[in-house]
């Protein structure tokens, strides 16, 4: 067992639990954009923390898993951004005490 | 040349496939050549045909693709009977090109094109293959590209019809893809032979299961009775050349598929009296049908399902002389129905009515006489080829002593009469509005050479028996068929 | 065996679908389910206990330990077809759509069976 | 070792049901999506694992594919959801 | 009604379907051919990859037959499409500056794992119609992310052609050398080397530039007959 091995078991745990807070943030959170902050950006910092532990347990695959590892970090801003919009756009809106919606306020142009 | 290409049987599909990846390039040099390439493959598979076939009629052709011996790879079988039915499908195809030259006028014409050529294309592949996927693949081929023929032209109802087509022919897909998956999950091979040769691990029950499961599949395709709800509208919303296709190719081709998956895997009696009753009960309902269409394509596309029903009903004899009359049948129909398709097309139209055809007797002497031609043909009148065929036909049934049989085929070939000579008699009796344009030389050119078809087959029906006994034989032997394919 | 269970009900399901549904996209979608159940029935037939993926990429594994290939490659071709089909379909539905405004079948009369 | 594998795959699970549990339930649309993209990203993570269990390099490959259908699939959903398409 | 006697036909097929497949143990090695593939594989064709081995070379005519069904399929979908146009009036919202960046970005990044993916067919789980799947789906985050993106259809259909001639010269090559259609002719390499194989790369190569032209003319085609443009 080398040291390799123990941070990629360190990463791959630490993963796996940011996976498993970030689905019970999809659960617990009261509207759809809190858990949306749970459901993207915990679960991509999970994602990422756990393939890279997998690339450190097994050095052979470090390059691939860390272009795994890449491309979620591009992508998965993205398309929680897209999703954030669309919802937007399609009537939902924050669920809070003082309905602060600076999206709303910034792009006038759709009311809907 | 020949040297470096030696001809064999798998030019019939990559010919037209060469030609329809070709044709998109082609077409951005010069648009004549979109017309021109599927012209000349055909004629070089029509070529590839005149060199094979006397081969194969002295032994069967069998080639092994990418030199896979046949458990491992697939084998093409080009026996008595793929031949004659490949060449008759390139015939017809090379046919309907010259008749669309001119007839053909609705753009995008390069992918009308290779629409077509694909069809004819998939529809040899399935009758020349010997491994029961690649079977599948073919039949895939040559149903997809009639889906997209069928909604081809832009007037209304195109698409439904086409959309009909695509949800019976899917499920027709999905039901050969799970017969092939339980014969492969029983015995654990896909080449024909080498599944006939195993069918004794898979239990009678299972077999009878599987062999639903194609009956269902192939005879959606093949036009069998109560899976047939598809072909009118198919017919009529196609255009003129693609029916005539439909009629003489597709159908062909899943017949062929059937009868040869039944020979070789389901060879009990009960599949085939059911098969022959099937084909009875088709031929009957849809003669009927027809009497009652104003719709000169339906008409014909009843009249089709009829033929079909009566080369089914002779198939399922399994008698060498029932095979040789369902293989008349067969080619008697793919000639006379595609030369009516074609005739009726360049007659009144794309919509034809049986009142479009008022007085056409005058006004289009050439097509009218064609027309009339092709008519008594199917009812099998004595001097043309459907008399030699309905006459085989009959004969084979009282061999095996179906009276029966006989008495329904009279009695359907009376209301048959009737409507064709209701059709006719509109030709020449009625008065009729005055119609305009002339038929082009290719369109009459393509017709003709389909007339001396049906009068060369009338006058010297000697001239096809050789063929017509080989194919039989050829369908019948399936030792042969195994031991030819798993020599090696 | 409840894999073949569940893959022949995605097919039935997809055939209720195609039978019994009235929107043609869902109809579409019911094809594609019969698709995706004739393929999962394949793969299922191919499985073998304790059997790998069929790439011998690393050394020291044995053709003994994996899972028969054929279904994998027929269910390869077989998912292709299954998408070309759908994508006819769904221009076809395009077209119908285009043609009368509408998906439900009840109002194509050309479509009533 | 077998045991951390055991948990690891336990946890990712456990995670997955979480999140299905939200996809069935979610009372819009965009709930769903959210719970599909997050069920989307722990099966990612869940098909590295098993190359990892399996000790097969080339299974990480399809941890890939999986990576870029999964978002393409969530912004087309999106995008066609703001009728952007 | 309708839904009783559609309830009653799936209990029929579902019942002698399963029937058929009682019989059929799970799990269980049952391989014919299968197992004979697997022994050859890798000393007679050079490939790795047995499914590929299978999909390429021992069933090449399958998929020869499915790279049409694909081509069919585009071009089936251009012929019934044909003349079709969105309406100017329906106008769709446009694509956030973020979508439209990250779109530009990633573009390359998906279409060199396409093109890696149906490269290394013979050796991992890829292949070419997998990778040029993943080369559609390149264009469609364009198609996507960029407001009012057209693909090149030019440039496609002739990759889309050049491809398919390649994959029906190579077979034909096979009887120019006196043996069989889609035989191989070159050297068979080193399993497990990029260039190895023979045919196999050289027509999955083709297979993933087709698809990947196809797919993404199909998914052009589909989207410019419902987009609105001003």
């Amino acid at each position: 067992m080398n040291i390799m091995t123990i941070i990629g078991m360190l990463l791959t745990s630490l993963g796996a639990l940011f996976l498993l807070l970030g689905a019970i943030g999809i659960v617990r959170m009261p509207d759809m954009y809190t858990r949306m902050q749970a459901g993207t950006k915990a679960t991509t910092l999970g994602a990422m923390s756990f393939i890279l532990g997998i690339g450190f347990m097994e050095p052979a695959w470090l390059i691939k898993t860390i272009l795994i590892v890449v491309f979620i970090a591009l992508s998965n801003p993205i398309s929680s951004h897209a999703l954030a919009r669309a919802a937007h756009r399609s009537g939902i809106f924050p669920l809070s005490r003082e309905n602060i919606d600076l999206y709303k306020k910034d792009n006038q142009e759709d009311k809907s | 040349m020949p040297e470096l290409f030696p001809l064999s049987p798998v030019h019939y599909v990559a010919a037209p496939l060469l030609a329809a990846f070709l044709l998109p390039l082609v077409a951005k040099l010069s648009r004549s050549f979109i017309k021109i390439l599927p012209g000349l493959t055909f004629l070089y598979v029509l070529y590839v045909s005149a060199v094979l076939y006397p081969q194969a009629l002295q032994a069967p052709i069998i080639e092994q693709i990418a030199g896979w011996a046949p458990p491992l790879g697939i084998n093409l079988y080009y026996g008595p009977m793929a031949g004659l039915f490949a060449s008759l499908f390139s015939a017809l195809g090379f046919i309907v090109w010259l008749y669309s030259l001119t007839q053909m006028k609705q753009e995008p014409l390069d992918r009308f094109y290779i629409l077509l050529m694909m069809l004819v294309a998939g529809a040899t592949g399935m009758v020349l293959t010997g491994d029961i996927f690649n079977l599948f693949v073919f039949m895939e081929i040559t149903a997809i590209s009639a889906y997209s023929l069928t909604a081809f032209l832009r007037e209304d109802d195109k698409a439904e019809a086409g959309f009909k087509y695509i949800l019976i022919g899917s499920l027709a897909s999905a039901f050969v893809l799970l017969g092939i998956a339980i014969l492969y999950s029983y015995t654990g091979t896909l080449n024909l032979a080498d599944l006939a040769l195993n069918m004794d691990k898979v239990p009678l029950s299972v077999r009878v299961i599987v062999f639903g499961l194609f009956l269902v599949g192939f005879g959606i395709e093949a036009e069998i009775f109560p899976l047939n709800g598809w072909a009118p509208d198919a017919y009529s919303a196609a255009p003129a050349p693609v029916s005539a296709l439909f009629a003489g190719i597709t159908v062909k081709a899943a017949l062929y598929a059937l009868a040869r998956v039944t020979i070789l895997l389901f060879p009990f009696a009960g599949s085939m009296a059911l098969i022959s009753i099937l084909g009875l009960v088709t031929l009957v309902i849809s003669e009927l049908a027809a009497l009652h269409q104003k719709n000169l394509f339906r008409m014909l596309a009843y009249s089709s399902m009829g033929q079909v029903g009566l080369a089914i009903a002779a198939l399922g004899l399994f008698t060498a002389e029932g095979v040789y009359a369902a293989l008349f049948a067969m080619i008697n129909h793919a000639i006379v129905k595609g030369m009516l398709f074609l005739t009726v097309f360049a007659m009144a139209g794309g919509s034809a009515t049986l009142d479009g055809l008022n007085g056409m007797g005058r006004k289009k002497p050439i097509l009218s006489l064609l027309f009339t031609l092709g008519a008594f043909a199917i009812i099998g009148l004595p001097p043309f080829s459907g008399f030699w065929s309905k006459l085989s036909v009959l004969t084979a049934m009282g061999q095996t002593g179906n009276y029966a049989m006989i008495a329904i085929v009279l009695a359907t070939t009376i209301v048959e009469a009737a409507y064709f000579l209701r059709a006719t008699g509109r030709l020449y009796l009625s008065e009729g509005n005055p119609a305009e344009g002339k038929t082009p030389l290719s369109a009459i050119a393509a017709l003709a050479v389909l007339a001396a078809g049906i009068l060369w087959i009338g006058f010297f029906p000697g001239s096809i028996d050789e063929t017509l006994t080989a194919g039989a034989q050829d369908l019948l032997d399936t030792a042969k068929y195994t031991e030819g394919v798993l020599k090696d | 065996m409840i894999y073949y269970i569940a893959s022949i009900a995605v097919m039935l399901i997809g055939l209720y679908a195609v039978l019994v549904k009235k929107n043609l996209i869902k109809i579409v979608i019911g094809l594609s389910l019969m698709d995706a159940g004739t393929h999962l029935l394949l793969v299922a037939i191919g499985f073998i206990k304790g059997g790998t993926a069929p790439i011998f990429s690393e050394p020291g594994l044995t053709a003994d330990a994996m899972v028969d290939p054929v279904p994998q490659a027929l269910v390869l071709t077989a998912i292709v077809i299954g998408l070309a089909v759908t994508a006819v379909a769904l221009a076809l539905v395009i077209r119908i759509y285009a043609q009368h405004k509408t998906l439900d079948i009840r109002k194509i009369s050309s479509l009533k069976w | 070792m077998d045991t951390f594998y055991y948990i690891l795959g336990g946890i990712l699970l456990l995670a997955l049901v979480i999140a299905a549990f939200r996809f069935f339930q979610g009372p819009t649309a965009p709930d769903r999506i959210v719970a599909l993209d997050a069920m989307s990203i722990i099966l990612t993570a869940g098909l590295a694992m098993l190359a990892l269990v399996f000790h097969r390099f080339i299974y990480i490959d399809v941890a890939l594919i999986y990576a870029i259908l999964g978002f393409m699939g969530i912004v087309s959903i999106a995008r066609w959801m703001e009728k952007g398409i | 009604m309708k839904k009783l006697l559609a309830a009653f036909l799936l209990g029929f097929i579902g019942y002698y379907l399963y029937t058929a497949f009682a019989g059929v143990p799970f799990g269980e090695n049952k391989m014919e051919v299968g197992k004979d593939y697997l022994e050859t594989t890798v000393p007679k064709t050079g490939a790795v990859n047995t499914v590929t081995s299978i999909v390429v070379n021992y069933r090449g005519f399958d998929t020869l037959g499915e790279v049409t069904v694909l081509f069919l399929a585009a071009t089936g979908l251009g012929a019934i499409l044909f003349g079709m146009k969105g309406k100017p009036e329906d106008k769709h919202r446009e694509p956030s500056s973020i979508l439209t960046t990250g779109a530009k970005a990633l573009f390359p990044i998906i279409v060199l794992l396409g093109a890696y993916i149906f490269i290394h067919g013979h050796l991992t789980p890829g292949g070419g119609f997998q990778g040029g799947t993943i080369i559609a789906t390149g264009v469609l985050i364009l198609i996507l992310g960029i407001k009012s993106f057209h693909a090149n259809h030019a440039l496609l259909s002739v990759m889309e052609s050049l491809a398919g001639i390649t994959f029906v010269v190579a077979g034909i090559l096979g009887l120019a050398f006196g043996k069989n259609f889609l035989e191989n002719i070159l050297p068979l390499g080193t399993p497990g080397q990029v260039l190895s194989a023979g045919i196999i790369p050289i027509i999955y190569i083709a297979v993933g530039f087709k698809v990947g032209a196809e797919l993404a003319g199909v998914l052009d085609t589909l989207m410019s007959t419902t987009r609105g443009e001003e």
